[in-house]
């Protein structure tokens, strides 16, 4: 059966996994996330396509993160992420620095079974010269015209948060086609809804030109509001006012503990 | 600053007249002033330009993921985008990732963003950082998440056009890799200007005044610009225009 | 104005333009095909993603094609294309063989702005060997590992048939992507609808997931049924009787030259 | 062919033993029998394999374009594809384009389709070609769409694991790149099958019959599957199985 509860979907997320989740506005598994550190999940390598806010910095300070691999990670208007931020200038993760198309290519190249993908840019960046695995190499179809290879990123997992599944597994993703991205990228993909969809989402054209087939899904698992306090685009807004008390809590290690007691922790009982 | 506006509205308004007549205004990430001003230059050209906000679902035709917008810039179909530093150096690189020792940061940033690759593509970058200090405004970045010159063979299709701050707009020439002081803000003289900056730049005879917006231009802003604004910078709308929207 | 009449919205479509077209599934702009033969168009560098049919014989049939760029052309069931077949064998049309995938990586390569993509395959095949502007790079990522390097196709032009559009341009594709590739790697689009969508499609999420930006349009023209012969996916299906009818009369110079007059040239008066 | 059964649906049940216990099963362009034999896999495994039929409606799931069949197959998520041939030689090699000079050919077929790609990167290719003669079945190929084999450095995932004709089955052996009789269809012979064969092949020492489908699998080929297969051929479906869909 493709839908599943929440902590059983969240199975095949093993500890030193490579996991991969999308941006802010394309849909996070937030209930998942706080699933997975009450579970006490460890040693990700965390890809954000191609940026993330409160789901990598919650991870990161609950200690679940051993690399992360993003564009950037801030929390928006309410300023820099404290774990993230914290945790770099520690050293205690590695940090992948990348830029935003360059997440994109790294994962188009392994949803298209290619060893790279060729991006512009880069050539005289930092962000080259730290990634010993981006190659540069002469355009064979140039003269004298350097272009950067990024090597596919194959994540173990990908996990998200869309509007709707059906008992098939096929999720409805509107306009948020990173989410397929990743799931056709991933080995694996588990996806947390806001509800089921009565009948198959691929009967109808106008549905089906939005659904991410079940062909690729893992598991499906029902979590109302599962994106709280992120936002779910066209769905529900962010809860800036909780985002705020975040911001506020985890610029302390003792906030941010007291954080996970109140936000992450309690939920355990629910 | 003096006049009966605020810096925001003096910066989004000459921002607006830098966009120019084009077909596409993107504007990425943490930009409220970049966003207010290509808002702006719609409102302004009745349409046109096409304006794409990040974060915005009003301001954006993308259907195909985030990536669309960088795939329309490598088809040339994205005319002008902003980037910001938390470094910016004479040479026009900018440091989006961290200060000091890049393994062991005093200081870290959120990161890059697209920066490392819309800086090359866009034809019209404008460099815009608020806090014109020597601690922003470096003889040389620490990290460089994006330069801002190649060499003649690297394939670049963009780059900055100009800086502008909270006391004065700098011109950038991509053939000397130098700025040039293009106008002071009203109320800010040349000699703050050299005070507070920590790169080298050329500079005119006399240096004008950036023009304040008219009042036509303030009523745009504060009327239609601001409520879009809202959209995505509620504070910024907030505290800039009083705007708060309906709940 | 971006509605136009179907003439003035092929305006931009030259003599010598590389005009790319989708495969019969994606909606092919049948009316808008006869219009650009009754005008005379010639000499075009035809890319078709990935395969064509009754679309790619009828231009050639017509001597409207100088270069054709593809993986197939066939009438499917009804068996081989004639214009096509008659015309390689004569050597009129230089001919590019392609396989599928490659023609979708060289387009996407463009919708990325990037030189080139690699693709797995070919190597060791005649398509290879018949194609000097595909090269073999040994993989930087591994060892003695060669594999293609297939160069962008940027095409002038695109033209595709579609369900619906709005008065923005706006144009409604649902699951056919390739219609998205092609107006993403293209110069210009132009499309023809079987009708106007009142209001704007990106402002109901359900339909902005299945449309494709008018941002890339340069002109949609009104063409009810313009798919005709060939089916428009969830709309209405191939009349295989015509299209029987055309195998047939396409089999011989003589009733090529009756088809185009019949069912092309009649069509002027309408 | 003798039996109470038709060529086309001994072809069909014998491939859908051959498909076996996979995932997903993909069928390209003018491939009845293969489709035909796909849908019968899933009939029996009530819901297993996913069958993508390309041109149907109901039998595909791919809402991503057409590039979503070679991505999917570049995951490694297809298991069993079907190629034919204009012609197929004895080292599995493959030809859809043309017959003679490449350049003036004498004849040309539609061209190559997916070939190119996914005989390279597809488990279990089935070879298909109905018309067993010297004409199709050649000594050496005239145009190489896919080779059968490849040198051990090239990536290569898939290939052929066997060619079906209206004659016999042969297997192939990718390390020796040759073709071996498998078996012979009920009413056919060894003899018949090297006298209509261009290239040579292995044999065991006694060739065994191929299986003649039982009742249940007819009984599910013409009630359950001939009215799916009909959705994209439909003249196969009406000519084989007597098949029409309502109008």
């Amino acid at each position: 059966m493709i839908i599943r509860s929440l902590e059983t979907a969240l199975e095949a997320i093993h500890d030193g996994a490579v996991l991969a989740v999308p941006r802010e506005q394309s849909g996070v598994a937030m209930a998942a996330t706080r699933a997975l550190i009450r579970r006490g999940v460890g040693r990700l390598h965390l890809v954000a396509l191609p940026t993330s806010t409160l789901q990598a910095d919650l991870l990161i300070g609950a200690g679940a993160v051993a690399t992360l691999e993003t564009s950037a990670v801030s929390l928006g208007e309410l300023g820099p992420a404290p774990s993230f931020t914290a945790a770099i200038k520690a050293g205690t993760i590695v940090m992948k620095d990348a830029t935003c198309p360059a997440i994109y290519a790294a994962l188009q190249a392994a949803e298209k079974g290619i060893p790279f993908m060729p991006l512009r840019g880069l050539i005289g960046s930092d962000l080259l010269a730290h990634r010993p695995e981006w190659r540069v190499i002469d355009n064979p179809f140039g003269t004298n015209d350097p272009v950067v290879l990024l090597p596919a990123i194959k994540p173990d997992v990908a996990l998200f948060h869309a509007p709707m599944a059906d008992a098939q597994g096929n999720v409805w993703i509107g306009r948020q086609r990173d989410l397929s991205t990743l799931a056709h990228a991933a080995e694996r993909t588990i996806v947390t809804v806001e509800r089921l969809h009565d009948g198959n989402l691929l009967d109808d054209p106008v549905l089906a030109a939005g659904t991410l087939p079940g062909f690729y899904i893992e598991a499906v698992a029902l979590a109302p509001r599962g994106a709280w306090p992120l936002p779910l685009p066209d769905h529900y807004p962010a809860d800036t006012a909780h985002l705020a008390e975040y911001a506020k809590m985890a610029a302390t290690a003792a906030g941010f503990d007291k954080y996970l007691m109140n936000h992450v922790y309690e939920q355990r009982a629910a | 600053m003096s006049g009966p506006f605020r810096d925001e509205e003096l910066l989004a308004a000459h921002v607006a007249d830098l966009i120019g007549d084009v077909r596409h205004v993107a504007v990425g990430n943490a930009s409220p002033i970049p966003a207010t001003a290509a808002l702006l230059a719609r409102a302004r050209g009745k349409g046109r330009p096409y304006v794409s906000l990040l974060g915005s679902r009003r301001h954006t035709f993308f259907t195909d993921g985030g990536v669309e917008l960088f795939d329309c810039a490598g088809q040339g179909r994205i005319d002008v985008f902003f980037l910001s530093g938390g470094q910016i150096d004479g040479e026009a690189n900018i440091n989006l990732v961290s200060i000091g020792d890049h393994d062991k940061p005093t200081a870290r940033f959120p990161g890059s963003f697209g920066s490392g690759y819309l800086y090359y593509v866009v034809p019209k970058v404008i460099l815009f950082r608020t806090e014109h200090s020597r601690r922003t405004l470096v003889p040389k970045v620490d990290f460089i998440s994006a330069p801002g010159a190649s060499d003649p063979n690297v394939y670049r299709t963009g780059g900055p056009i100009c800086l502008i701050t909270n006391r004065c707009l700098f011109d950038f020439d991509r053939a000397s890799r130098r700025f040039r002081l293009a106008s002071l803000h009203p109320g800010h003289s040349l000699d703050e200007v050299i005070e507070h900056t920590g790169f080298d730049f050329d500079q005119p005879d006399a240096v004008p005044i950036t023009k304040a917006p008219d009042a036509a231009t303030l009523r745009l802003l504060r009327e239609v610009v601001a409520p879009e604004v809202a959209e995505v910078y509620p504070q910024f709308a907030a505290h800039v225009f009083g705007f708060t929207r309906a709940a």
